[in-house]
């Protein structure tokens, strides 16, 4: 399975980063059409599909690859 | 007599017309002097499987009736006048969402607690402000107990035909007096409503039902639309005239106080005096246009004197109707002075007697 | 362990409205998860409340209405009155449910209604920008008690789960909060009941999820999700009434 | 032809159920009634009374400024009503409550007022039915007037008293017949 | 510049007016678009030694109200439409009960939960039906901060004068902007309350403060002692003209609507073209009387155009001022909707071009 | 003992209103005792709510306001606050203070503020006729629930002595009847208590005094006054929370 | 001390009949303005002042002769 | 003399206190000014604006129908205003937000208007400050305008600030002078 980031609906409120257990995650430096920074992957190899950024992310951006995106 | 006459009380009336009118499921919050209308519910809507419940106060009444209404119930609720009051917030939903109901008001002598004899009081209310915004009421006022059955009957066919609510605007007379009741069965339409009701998206999109609209021009465009529906409600007005074209006085009325006036009308009129009668019996839509040409009938200029349980409402409706074309004179009773109809007619007698000095 | 990573069929796909970190949002895909696995969207009808989240129907796809602040439970009642069959729930913020609507919330628990109330509870009214609520508590700052709440004048912090655990005509009632992942799927099952408790018709059931509000705590979006937890000493998490049995697995 | 009455007393007399009864009693003989009873808190201790209207034509106003019939079970109604009472009307007055000597100014108030005093409260006793002098006043009124058959009386009373309150028929009537009895004495 | 000058929202104009006015109580519950009353307040009033408290929602704010004012505090509530909805019992009680207080309404778009844009969609509840029964508000419709601070401040003494409600009727546009506002010490008068209100029966009667009247005579008696002072109240009436007599066309317009007016009239006359300005300031009273002579003022018919941000609602009281004697053309922006100056100079433009039929 | 065969200063002459039998005036005495032997006629207002009591100041000389029905103790708290050196309490139905003013009633009790509530509960609504009211006893019949109070429909009735005692601000809390002599000097041994609570600024004191309805539960005087004792086992008798501690003496 | 029955005032209820503890009150055929049957003493040398009448008698008709009458 | 312009971005980036320090400003200055912001949920995500007017006269309308001048801190704002901004109009545009080439008509939208780059986001932080891009739009602003000297700028920008914040004072300081700078070199 393949996560994806719906970028567009990222707020960079650090959630998933904050909850990650295995740290990948990280703030970007660029900007979704909202003005957030987004999310982005430290290294995504290292994920364990554990689920957790998608119970705490509240914009529902982490989905599996294929979902219907907006 | 293949149909029932019974003596019932005007609220009992209009319990039993809105029985007649398919309501099942009524919420109401006690109060004089309408209390026989939930208390008859209580006993009949179970009968016929509907639904009764007395809510914890008239603001829940309301939005009880709200629910009730968006998931297709033909629903009722009554009250009086401060109870009327606290319903006002619901009512500007009511009618901003598009839920028909249809709605009692059992008026008493206000402001504040006041008195609970017969009063008018709440005219103003009913037909210029039900509640914020720029909502109507369709606005009916029966003046005898076959009237309120009908009325009241009609008022859920109505609500469901418009999408808004029907208001029945009724007085402690009218109200609390007993008399002869013909429980005839009447032709009441049953409106699909399948097309808008919430009732669980099974094959179909789901459905909202809201009033908020942050976007200017929906907002907008939504009472656009609502004024567009209070015209097109014109088409249920109502009235009773006794008139033939050349009386100098025409007194207007509506309700229990149309009825004194209409006994001194008609009283006078066997006596050989120029008085016609003239009687809203929807208060909104007002009969503007056809007190207007009531006005402008002959040459002679008119002299409305309008009877009102109040201290002067619907006189500025019938003034501003006539648009000047006549005199309107305000004869007024504040709440719980009630003339007899003696009274009435030395009223008329004495403006007959007078010049034409308008007063308003 | 939840599906995850998969949308919920009843989510909209709109992009929620709500400030970065607001805990309104992962309630609603959890909702839309115990819809969904409850196959309740063909008979669901939900109330929209006043506050921020009065859009909910932007982003949970059943029938939905919109109360007048405060009046949810009310309107539910007419509803559940007038058609049993179907499922209603409110979606309440803590002023609309404890503040202006305490009146109707209580009367419809009460009365044992078979409806389901979520309050949303972020001990403060966000919609209209930070006041004091009736869930705020002691000392917190709010632009309506700029030197914080005290007891002595704005009073103590009303615990609607606890008052409502004394109702004979409450089925179900719980308190609960989705800061942590743990809590997340903890809040999912107490959803779930919270459900239950109505399509069994045992009465009202009633779930409070303590929330987060960023911008008017003025905090950041972590601050906010951890401070809950200090929430939690004064707002205890827990089932407080469960006509279940205390243990029910679900 | 139009009768107008007002029927006065205390709260626990029965003068509202004696007021719709005669309503009642009217309609089923085919004319036009109305009955306007005071209501609310009004109802609460001082005096209770409603207002009757029977006609063979259409009733606009169910308000009576001059009745022309007064029943009055106790002394407050009395002094209240007697003023309003048509010159040339006819008032029915409980003797047991309502004493001349206790009434001050008695002749101007009855001035061209017929009076008749009928001790409705001791008859109802005689009758077996202390709570029925309301009865016993109907009894008098339409014992004097002749407006309705027993039949049509009866038929009322059985629907006034509902099934809950059937037993209580007989002690009612036979106040009514004592009413009747009475009145014919005068 | 001795007199502070500061950039503040129209909502804070009034919050500042109340201090000047001598509120010292406050009671209210958060609506948008008003928060910064409650705001200010918050932080202004116990500095004061006054009281501030956030009831928990608008019925119980408007019942602190009455209680406050029972005891003999200058207080106030604010809130905005749906808020004011659910105060109508309340205000018909502080009518009955003749307790003095000030009512604020930034009015937003309805009906139901509408918008939070600029609207006049509460006119007619205002000044025609606040509440149940016969009472009225003193109604005042400020136009800018300096008016919003000076109204309301004398709004508390005119309170106190007529024991009346006195609401100052605002709209988000007035409410929000920001603009100069001198904050200048007025000359409000304190008002002897010592006779009436609740302060224990020390070396006095117990007093009594109650509407409820079950003798008809005495309610009656109250309900016209209620007239009178309304009656009274029209010393206050306040409006802005802008008239010479030839005008053909007279833009009649309230609040912040008549801001924008106001711009487009200013602009079409210095182009010469011929039309005037008439700004009621008091809303109820109605400058009734100054519309009639204004109508009357030369041989030829005038138009009056009523500019409105709602469906259409002033109208009809202009209309029924003039008595016919000019027509009256409603222009109305349902609520959200904002014409431009640019705008209604195109409205009054093609208003001066057309004939003369009336439309009201 | 309490000084017997004298009119209390504080109670006018007139007759009571009330039907024979009613409690009501039992209590207004007991009340006008306890203002006089405190001396609160100098600083006491009372509040006179929608029901059968509306009358209130026919009977009681102290200052008096008629309060909107179910909203006495928002009103007590504008007045209160205004001026708390004023003695305030209100006087209540069980229909004005538990169905349409709960909200009132339970957030100026969560707020602590400082006056005495009186209920006077006859688990009807006297004044419009006898109608269902939040504490009418199940199976109970009324003119709105011709078959008797069922809880499926209408719920269970309204304890609001248990549910006030949870609540931080409330100082003092109990309920008591007017029966039997014992339970009428008990009665004003409470009455006092509730308005030390408030001289001593202690927060939200109630009473709630359960009383008859003779008239609307359709009984004689005797048999209504007798019928209290069943009252009891669903209302029980107590002091529910004190905070002068549990045995103190008046 | 003499105790007074205030006639006007008694609605004839009854409480005061059954709780004293002499049995010592009656209803009396009497009524009074308002129409009701008024108490009255059956052997008013029996009382023994308890004060229950006055306790229990929701109407205050039992005083102390010499208290003001309306 | 009256100046009319619509401030616009994102929620976050301080468009309304922007609006209301440049009202500020023009009072102090001795100008009528009007500032009207939008509010309430719709603060919440999405493009937040609002309207400033400077004048010498007597400001009776605070709404704008076209503004001479815009000053537009993001992509939504642009696309919002542009449309609205009079010929002849100028607009200030956050050129780190805002891309051409992302535009699709670009050249109708801004026929006969004159749009001037500058990369606020970019020179906010360059100075220290990268909250305070909205301080940098007023810098080029008042750099163009030269409606009111920096005494009078000063002065407004320290009331806005408050106490509570008044630590700030520098970096927002920073920034202004940096988009001075900027517009002094287009
Ligand atoms: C009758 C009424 N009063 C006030 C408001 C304004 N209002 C909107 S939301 C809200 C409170 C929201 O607080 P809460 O319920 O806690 O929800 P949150 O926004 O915190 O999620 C208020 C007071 C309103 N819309 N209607
Ligand atoms: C807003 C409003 N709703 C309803 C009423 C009618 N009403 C008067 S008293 C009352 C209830 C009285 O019951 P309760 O409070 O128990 O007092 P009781 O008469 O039993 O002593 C009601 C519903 C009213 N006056 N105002
Ligand atoms: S939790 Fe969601 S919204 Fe927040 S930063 Fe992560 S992906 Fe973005
Ligand atoms: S699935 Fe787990 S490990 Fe992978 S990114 Fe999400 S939280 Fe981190
Ligand atoms: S204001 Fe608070 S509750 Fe509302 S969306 Fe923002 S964070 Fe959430
Ligand atoms: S109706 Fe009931 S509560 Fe009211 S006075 Fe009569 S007995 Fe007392
Ligand atoms: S004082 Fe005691 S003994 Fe005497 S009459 Fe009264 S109750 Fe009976
Ligand atoms: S208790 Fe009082 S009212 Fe009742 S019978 Fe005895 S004296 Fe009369
Ligand atoms: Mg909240
Ligand atoms: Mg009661």
């Amino acid at each position: 399975m393949k996560i994806k980031i719906l970028e567009d609906r990222c707020k960079g409120c650090g959630l998933c980063i904050e909850f990650c257990p295995k740290k990948i995650l990280a703030l970007s430096d660029k900007r979704n059409l909202l003005g957030y920074k987004i999310v982005c992957w430290k290294s995504p190899e290292n994920c364990n599909h554990c689920g957790i950024c998608y119970l705490m992310c509240p914009e529902v951006v982490f989905v599996e690859d294929g979902e219907i995106e907006r | 007599m293949k149909d029932k006459r019974i003596l019932v009380k005007g609220v009992e009336a209009i319990a039993f017309g809105a029985l007649e009118g398919g309501c099942n499921c009524y919420f109401g919050y006690p109060i004089t002097p309408q209390n026989e209308i939930p208390e008859l519910m209580s006993v009949e809507l179970p009968k016929r499987g509907g639904v009764f419940l007395q809510a914890e106060s008239e603001t829940s009444a309301i939005n009880m009736v709200l629910g009730a209404s968006a998931v297709g119930a033909r629903v009722m609720t009554s009250s009086s006048s401060p109870g009327i009051s606290l319903m006002s917030e619901g009512f500007s939903y009511l009618i901003a969402l598009e839920l028909p109901c249809v709605i009692v008001n059992v008026m008493r002598g206000g402001p504040g607690l006041g008195g609970i004899e017969a009063s008018q009081g709440d005219y103003f209310q009913a037909v210029k402000a039900p509640g914020h915004g720029d909502g109507k009421f369709l606005v009916f006022a029966p003046y005898s107990c076959d009237e309120a059955y009908e009325l009241t009957a009609k008022a859920f066919e109505l609500a469901d035909k418009y999408r808004n609510p029907v208001m029945i605007l009724s007085d402690a007379i009218l109200g609390q007096m007993k008399e002869p009741l013909t429980l005839k069965p009447l032709k009441i339409k049953r409106i699909k409503k399948d097309d808008w009701i919430l009732n669980g998206a099974k094959d179909r999109p789901a459905r909202v039902i809201k009033s908020l609209f942050l976007d200017s021009a929906e907002l907008a465009e939504r009472n656009r639309k609502l004024k567009k529906k209070y015209q097109m409600m014109e088409k249920e007005i109502r009235y009773e005239k006794i008139f033939e074209g050349n009386e100098d006085i025409i007194v207007v009325s509506f309700g229990s106080m149309a009825r004194l006036c209409k006994e001194a009308v008609l009283n006078l009129r066997e006596k050989g005096y120029p008085v016609g009668f003239f009687r809203p019996i929807t208060l909104y839509p007002f009969p503007r246009f056809t007190l207007f040409k009531l006005a402008e009938a002959s040459q002679r200029k008119k002299r409305f004197m309008v009877f009102e349980l109040n201290c002067g409402q619907m006189v500025e409706d019938v003034a501003s109707s006539i648009c000047g074309r006549g005199d309107t004179y305000s004869v007024f009773y504040p709440p719980s002075i009630l003339p007899f109809p003696e009274d009435i007619e030395k009223e008329i007698k004495k403006c007959l007697k007078y010049s034409n000095s308008p007063k308003v | 362990m939840p599906e995850v990573f998969k949308l919920p069929k009843s989510l909209k796909k709109n992009i929620f409205h709500y400030c970065p970190g607001c805990h309104h949002s992962i309630v609603h895909r959890l909702l839309c998860e115990v819809i969904d696995e409850l196959n309740l969207r063909d008979r669901a009808v939900g109330l929209a409340s006043i506050g921020c989240a009065c859009f909910l129907y932007f982003y949970i796809d059943v029938d939905i209405v919109e109360a007048p602040h405060g009046r949810s439970c009310s309107v539910a009642t007419g509803m559940k009155r007038a058609r049993p069959e179907l499922v209603v729930f409110t979606y309440q913020g803590d002023g609309d449910f404890a503040a202006i609507g305490l009146g109707d919330s209580l009367h419809a628990a009460s009365r044992g209604e078979s409806i389901t109330a979520l309050m949303i509870n972020n001990t403060v009214y966000g919609m209209t920008g930070g006041q004091l609520s009736p869930t705020t508590v002691l000392q917190q700052k709010t632009t309506t008690t700029p030197l914080g709440r005290d007891p002595k004048r704005e009073g103590f912090p009303l615990k609607m789960a606890e008052v409502l655990s004394n109702f004979e005509g409450v089925a179900f009632c719980a308190r609960t909060a989705v800061n942590t992942p743990k809590r997340v799927i903890e809040t999912k099952k107490l959803l779930k009941k919270a459900f239950l408790a109505q399509l069994e018709n045992r009465g009202f059931s009633y779930l409070e999820i303590l929330s987060t509000c960023p911008v008017n705590w003025k905090m950041d979006a972590l601050s906010a999700t951890k401070h809950v937890d200090k929430l939690i000493e004064i707002f205890p998490l827990g089932v407080f009434k469960d006509t279940f049995g205390g243990n029910s697995e679900i | 032809m139009r009768f107008e009455i007002i029927l006065s007393g205390f709260g626990g007399q029965g003068v509202l159920f004696a007021g719709n009864l005669l309503a009642l009693a009217g309609m089923y003989r085919g004319y036009q009634v109305s009955f306007l009873p005071v209501y609310g808190p009004e109802m609460r201790g001082g005096t209770c009374h409603c207002t009757v209207v029977i006609s063979d034509k259409d009733i606009a106003s169910p308000l009576v400024k001059e009745p022309g019939y007064l029943i009055i079970l106790n002394l407050p109604s009395f002094l209240k009503f007697i003023p309003r009472l048509k010159k040339g009307g006819v008032a029915l007055v409980n003797e047991d409550l309502v004493k001349r000597d206790e009434i001050e100014n008695y002749e101007e108030l009855t001035h061209h007022k017929r009076v008749i005093y009928v001790p409705f409260s001791s008859l109802a006793e005689e009758a077996g039915a202390p709570l029925a002098l309301n009865l016993c006043a109907l009894g008098a009124f339409n014992g004097l007037l002749k407006l309705f058959s027993e039949d049509v009386f009866v038929r009322a009373l059985k629907e006034m008293l509902g099934k809950s309150k059937a037993h209580l028929f007989e002690a009612n009537f036979r106040a009514y017949l004592k009413g009747i009895e009475a009145i014919n004495k005068v």
